[in-house]
């Protein structure tokens, strides 16, 4: 009775703070109830260099080397980054150029493995079952080790946000479990499935960044996970300040900056990271993770996916070994012919429409949907004037003014959107969505984003060129001073004589170096 | 090749045919109540001005080369029922036309077309008509709600006849058959020093009347009860907030309230200001063209509250006894910076602005 | 006369007055150099390329701001840097004379190299290192594409290749959709007015 | 204090100097292009006006009027003006070049703006006292910025709407103008001076 009567206030209590706008889209969560499944081994797995936010790896294999499960195959350059790990045992095929899942259709420095099907695995890292009684430090380090980054699409590497830091206290401990896009249910089979390894992941976080509270967000569509969270939750007796919270559906729910403010009534400041209210944000995948490469010592080499859309016959859940080739995958789900076919990767909201089926899956892949042209198309058809109906501002999860701010990026006026707060855009696509006009507001904010970051780029090394070329002006006038000074000597001592001189001397290395030192950092 | 798109690859599934189409359908209590006010008048006003609209804007269209499927949007449709909406039973065919071609050419198409239009298309063509022909558009014709109505418009030659030749082709004079608003009643009594609560006693004012929309005015102006159910047809369709008409139609009682306690020879009752002239119609369906008033939730309350200011004292003021139509044009024409300076707080942010 | 006295006098009084008032205010006024210059010199993309005309990119910035030179000579900054520029002076657009080519990098072939220093004096930013009768090497991070180094190597061993693309750096293009083209119809307006 | 608010309201809605007296359409169209610099120009029309009123008031009441010389008015007048918009000219020049820069030969211009020199000869038309006419003259002002700001909004969003060709430019911008004044008739007779 007290349980339910604290849920009753929790509900009001949300109700006081919920994020502005949003949307309901069609739920079309067809996997939801089917268990998930292990995905048989492929044959060749790909894995990019980058597959998290920040520097890329390089490799430390070579051509034909053999590698076994959970060996490291590539190291992190640079703090932000995570190391990559072969997903099964087998030798490098060929280090090169292959296409990832990205917009762009470019491809990356990537590693194939050529896997040799008895997939065993390499056991150097010994499990920690004491993690109550182990330093943060070391599990942190465990963390990264192991090559996590945010399972839920962002691919943050995750052994960042665990960070200890004495200027902000971790008050609170979110788990997202709210995965508000349509058709994805991955998260959601996690919940059902592994709950205690997902609670034991939260213990271990919340030990390390020092906190008891924590708080597991729940959308209101998937009751049966928050029942067998709590479930879960009762069973334990060391998570006594843990909450499971069911929000009430609402697209964009699922996004950090707005489930914090429907939680705890508090906005993370713009340009501020959770951190800095007090609040570490997870999804309940990487939750996963962390408890797997803690206690079980494995490194990331799995993760759930989810294949679904109206163009596959058998939707499902299944757990994909990072690298596996999309194509593979479909194969297993009956779909083999794709005309007429539009693949996604990612939901339909937030997802990247992808050029073909053959790249592999990273750690962003949380879904892998084909639709069918015709349905597809219903999203994209001919843009047509904005009638400034104002839904999209209605919809705007940050409060933005959408429909003002494609029209400052379709002309260029790139000041005044980013003065229009453009770069609060977390694209979530609810003003798309909603637009009577079919206008692509999602794809002009992109353009902007992306036109304002080059022109950035070209400010900055503009910038650099001219202190450059200032020190050379002022090297060449010190050059020519010397020169003349020396001259007005050379005449004193003896007159006849003219030496001759170059106008300015060669330049000497130590003075190009010190040139470079001074824009170091300038450049990226 | 795919060509690329950007996600989001869903839509909900809304579309400006629809949303015009939803105004059209909430208009319809309206211009059921014109026709039996005026009959066959005002039936022949709005195909003249709907078909005008439509072939005006399909030879536009033509002109600059585009597709003709931009007519199926219904907003030129929804102009034209607008307009007629808002003029007098008694304008001749040919103004309705002129009006027509006004409003899609000059109130739309040379902005551009649909979504660029500054100020509202059917309005500013009334106020051109309104401004060129004062005359005809202040000579109110006795609608078929009243006692012993002196034209019968129920029948079909009579309007016709009156709609293409004029009072003239009926040889009438026009007193015989026209009656004054109660607006243009207050207005002229009040000019010759007549307290408003005699004004209203002359006129046998009656608010149930003007409420049902029993008196004379613009065909489609006249019953408040019609136009309501239309505006939460409106509102319940999401087609529109309540921002703007709750915050004009509050104004103007407010404004009209604190007045008229003052001075109550001077001032009219807030009632008779809501239910009087074309507030209503203007407040539900001018002032909420989406294209013509701002987009932000503050924004429209500003609007709305300078609508409303405007609209009172050029009623109390004026040289003209309806302010409504005026005061939306003047209204749009600071939409751009109401925009700018009225946008919501930014999540994250302390103030909407960055500077 | 006195008539004709009088107007003489008090508008003559009258302008004195206003041309004291001011001379004053020129005076307080009074403004330092142009500061036009650094704003027009902060638009420009510093390869100190002289395409323009002029030998860098702040004299054409000079050139711009207080001699009145046309908006259009900067090549390497293309028609942004262009419309920029005509923004800030409020004067007309006005269409490129040359199309801005994909960024360009320098690149020595080395083994051609006789190390004669030439292109390192030619370079603007100091982006190519070596010392006399040594390979030089171009600091591609540097290199602003100028081309400058091209026309002073006697083996003609420098090439300018193509800056490549990184992943990081794509971004989206303008939807292909009729809308989309309004943008770009404005700036080809803008460009045709010349 | 009426008289006050109905002259301030006379000038600047009913009868507007831009869109009912149709004066100062030059500046009007010249400097409406963007919202920062019709701001600027505005806040130099008030001064240059409300001070040219004032001046020119004192020229002729103790100048013109007491030594018989109004066929000079014109020439006082316009003196006067040239002064004051050189003096605002510089003013601007030191704090603000980019705003200089954007007004260009619209400031400098000021001085035969036919407002300036109108507000002027209808104070002393009107017969007004220094009071009256220094109110009439700001408010004159006022009223121009008014629509100069208004304007300038309409045309930064005119900017961006794909305009026939035909209307591209000066056509639409005076049709807008011309949209505005008949708004702008709503006000007519709303103060009887």
């Amino acid at each position: 009775m007290p349980a339910m009567l604290r849920n009753l206030a929790q509900r009001l209590g949300m109700m006081a703070h919920s994020f502005d706008g949003g949307i309901h889209p069609q739920q079309h969560k067809v996997s939801a109830s089917l268990h998930s499944e292990a995905c048989p081994l492929a044959s060749l797995y790909t894995l990019p260099m980058k597959m998290h936010i920040g520097s890329p790896c390089s490799p430390i294999v070579a051509v034909g080397e053999r590698v076994l499960r959970g060996q490291k195959i590539a190291k992190s350059e640079g703090y932000l980054s995570v190391p990559v790990h072969a997903p099964t045992s087998g030798r490098i095929l060929r280090i090169e150029k292959a296409a990832i899942p990205h917009p762009s259709g470019m491809g990356i420095p990537s590693i194939v493995i050529e896997a040799d099907g008895d997939d065993n695995e390499e056991q150097i890292l010994e499990p920690i079952n004491d993690w109550h009684n182990t330093d943060p430090a070391l599990l942190r380090e465990r963390v990264r080790m192991c090559g996590l980054a945010g399972l839920g699409g962002a691919v943050f590497p995750t052994f960042i946000k665990l960070v200890q830091d004495s200027r902000f206290a971790i008050e609170t401990v979110i788990l997202n479990g709210i995965e508000c896009e349509p058709w994805l249910t991955n998260d959601h089979r996690l919940m059902l499935e592994y709950a205690d390894d997902i609670l034991s992941g939260l213990a271990i976080m919340m030990h390390m960044v020092k906190t008891a509270s924590a708080i597991i967000a729940i959308e209101e569509n998937k009751a049966d996970a928050a029942l067998v969270m709590r479930e879960a939750l009762a069973a334990r007796d060391d998570m006594a300040e843990v909450r499971v919270v069911v929000l009430p559906t609402r697209y964009p729910q699922g996004s950090e900056k707005q489930l914090i403010y429907s939680l705890t009534g508090r906005e993370v400041s713009a340009g501020k990271l959770p951190i800095h209210i007090g609040v570490l944000c997870l999804n309940v995948g990487t939750t996963r993770a962390v408890y797997q490469a803690v206690v079980k010592a494995k490194a990331l080499t799995e993760r759930m996916v989810t294949i679904s859309g109206d163009a596959i016959a058998q939707p499902g859940n299944l757990r994909v070994r990072i690298g596996t080739p999309m194509r593979y995958l479909f194969g297993l789900r009956g779909l083999e012919n794709f005309t007429g076919v539009r693949i996604l990767h990612g939901g339909p909201m937030m997802g990247e429409l992808l050029r073909h089926p053959d790249v592999p899956v990273v750690k962003s892949t949380n879904g892998m949907l084909a639709m069918r042209e015709a349905s597809f198309m219903g999203a994209h058809t001919q843009e047509q004037a904005c009638i400034r109906c104002g839904h999209c501002s209605e919809a705007c999860p940050s409060s933005l003014v959408p429909n003002l701010l494609v029209d400052q990026c379709r002309s260029d006026q790139f000041e005044k959107a980013e003065a229009y707060n453009l770069f609060d855009c977390i694209e979530c696509g609810a003003c798309s969505y909603v637009c009577p006009s079919n206008i692509p507001l999602v794809h002009y904010f992109r353009y902007g984003k992306g036109q304002i970051a080059q022109q950035r780029r070209e400010k900055v090394f503009a910038e650099a060129s001219r202190e450059r070329s200032e020190y050379r002006d002022q090297r060449k006038e010190r050059d020519k001073q010397a020169l003349a000074a020396k001259r007005k000597s050379v005449r004193k001592t003896h007159a006849p004589k003219v030496e001759v001189v170059k106008e300015n001397g060669p330049t000497t290395a130590t003075d190009v170096v010190n040139n470079d030192k001074l824009n170091k950092g300038n450049i990226e | 090749m795919v060509v690329m798109l950007s996600s989001p690859h869903a839509h909900g599934g809304d579309s400006v045919r629809m949303m015009m189409l939803t105004v059209v359908l909430a208009l319809m209590p309206a211009t059921l109540v014109s026709v039996y006010l005026f009959g066959w008048l005002a039936l022949l006003l709005i195909l003249t001005c709907m078909l005008s609209c439509l072939l005006t804007e399909a030879i536009c269209l033509k002109l600059m080369g585009k597709s003709l499927s931009t007519l199926l949007d219904n907003s030129a449709a929804l102009t034209g029922l607008l307009l007629a909406l808002t003029l007098p039973a008694l304008t001749p065919w040919w103004m309705a036309v002129v009006g027509s071609v006004f409003a899609i050419v000059l109130g739309k198409q040379v902005y551009g077309g649909l979504g660029y239009n500054i100020f509202n298309p059917a309005l500013s063509a009334r106020v051109i008509l309104l401004i060129s022909f004062p005359l005809q558009m202040t000579t109110w014709i006795a609608p078929m709600s009243i006692n012993m109505p002196p034209l019968n418009l129920y029948d079909f030659s009579t309007c016709l006849t009156l709609f293409f030749t004029g009072v003239d082709g009926l040889k009438l004079s026009l007193d015989a058959i026209s009656m004054a608003s109660p607006l243009g009643h207050v207005k002229t009594e009040w000019t010759l020093g007549i307290p408003v609560a005699e004004a209203l006693n002359h006129y046998q004012y009656s608010y149930l009347d003007a409420f049902l929309g029993k008196e004379t005015g613009s065909i489609g102006e006249t019953s408040v009860l019609a136009l309501l159910l239309g505006g939460i047809f409106l509102l319940a369709r999401h087609s529109i907030t309540w921002h703007i008409p709750f915050s004009y139609l509050a104004t103007v009682a407010v404004m009209a309230a604190i007045f008229s306690a003052i001075h109550p020879d001077h001032f009219a009752p807030p009632m008779f200001h809501l239910f009087a002239g074309g507030l209503i119609l203007c407040a539900f369906f001018m002032a909420t063209d989406p294209v013509s008033s701002p987009v932000t939730p503050i924004g429209q309350i500003v609007f709305g509250i300078g609508c409303g200011i405007l609209t009172w004292s050029i009623r109390s003021f004026g040289g003209y006894p309806e302010g409504a139509m005026f005061s939306v044009l003047l209204m749009n024409c600071a939409v751009p910076l109401i925009d700018h300076y009225c946008r919501p707080r930014v999540y994250g942010h302390e103030s909407g602005r960055k500077r | 006369m006195m008539g004709l006295l009088y107007a003489l006098l008090s508008l003559g009084a009258f302008a004195l007055l206003a041309g004291v008032v001011l001379a004053v205010a020129q005076k307080v006024f009074h403004v330092e150099g142009d500061p036009m210059v650094d704003k027009v010199d902060a638009l420009l993309p510093q390869t100190q390329c002289g395409q323009c005309g002029y030998p860098g990119c702040k004299p054409y910035a000079t050139a711009v701001a207080s001699e009145g030179a046309e908006v259009n000579h900067c090549v390497p900054g293309g028609e942004r840097t262009m419309l920029a520029i005509a923004d800030l002076m409020g004067v007309e657009p006005k269409a490129l004379e040359q199309e801005a080519t994909a960024p360009m990098v320098a690149f020595v072939r080395e083994d051609e190299c006789i190390g004669c220093t030439l292109c390192i004096k030619a370079c603007p930013v100091d982006a190519i290192i070596g010392a006399p009768k040594q390979y030089h090497t171009v600091l591609a991070a540097h290199c602003t594409g100028c081309e400058l180094c091209v026309e002073p190597c006697p083996v003609d061993c420098i090439d300018m290749l193509v800056k490549p693309e990184l992943i990081e750096h794509w971004a989206w293009p303008l939807p292909k959709t009729r809308r989309s083209k309004l943008g770009h119809e404005r700036r080809e307006n803008h460009a045709g007015h010349a | 204090m009426t008289e006050v608010a109905l002259i301030l309201l006379s000038a600047v809605l009913v009868n507007n100097f831009v869109l009912t007296k149709f004066l100062g359409i030059c500046p009007f169209l010249g400097t409406s292009g963007k919202v920062e610099t019709a701001v600027g120009m505005s806040f130099a029309v008030m001064f240059v006006m409300t001070l040219a009123s004032v001046c020119s008031w004192l020229v002729q009441k103790f100048i013109l009027v007491p030594l018989d010389l109004l066929y000079l008015q014109t020439i006082f007048f316009i003196l006067i003006i040239a002064a004051l918009v050189q003096f605002i000219e510089m003013m601007i020049h030191k704090t603000s070049p980019v705003l200089y820069q954007a007004l260009g030969i619209f400031l400098p211009l000021i001085t035969t703006n036919c407002a300036v020199l109108g507000v002027a000869l209808l104070n002393v038309q009107q017969e007004q006292t220094f009071v009256t006419s220094a109110l009439y003259g700001f408010g004159a002002a006022v009223g121009f910025a008014l629509v100069l700001i208004l304007f300038s909004g309409l045309r930064e969003r005119i900017e961006v709407s794909p305009v026939p060709t035909l209307f591209k430019g000066s056509p639409l911008t005076l049709i807008t103008a011309g949209m505005m004044s008949l708004a702008f008739m709503g006000f007519s007779g709303l103060v009887k001076i």
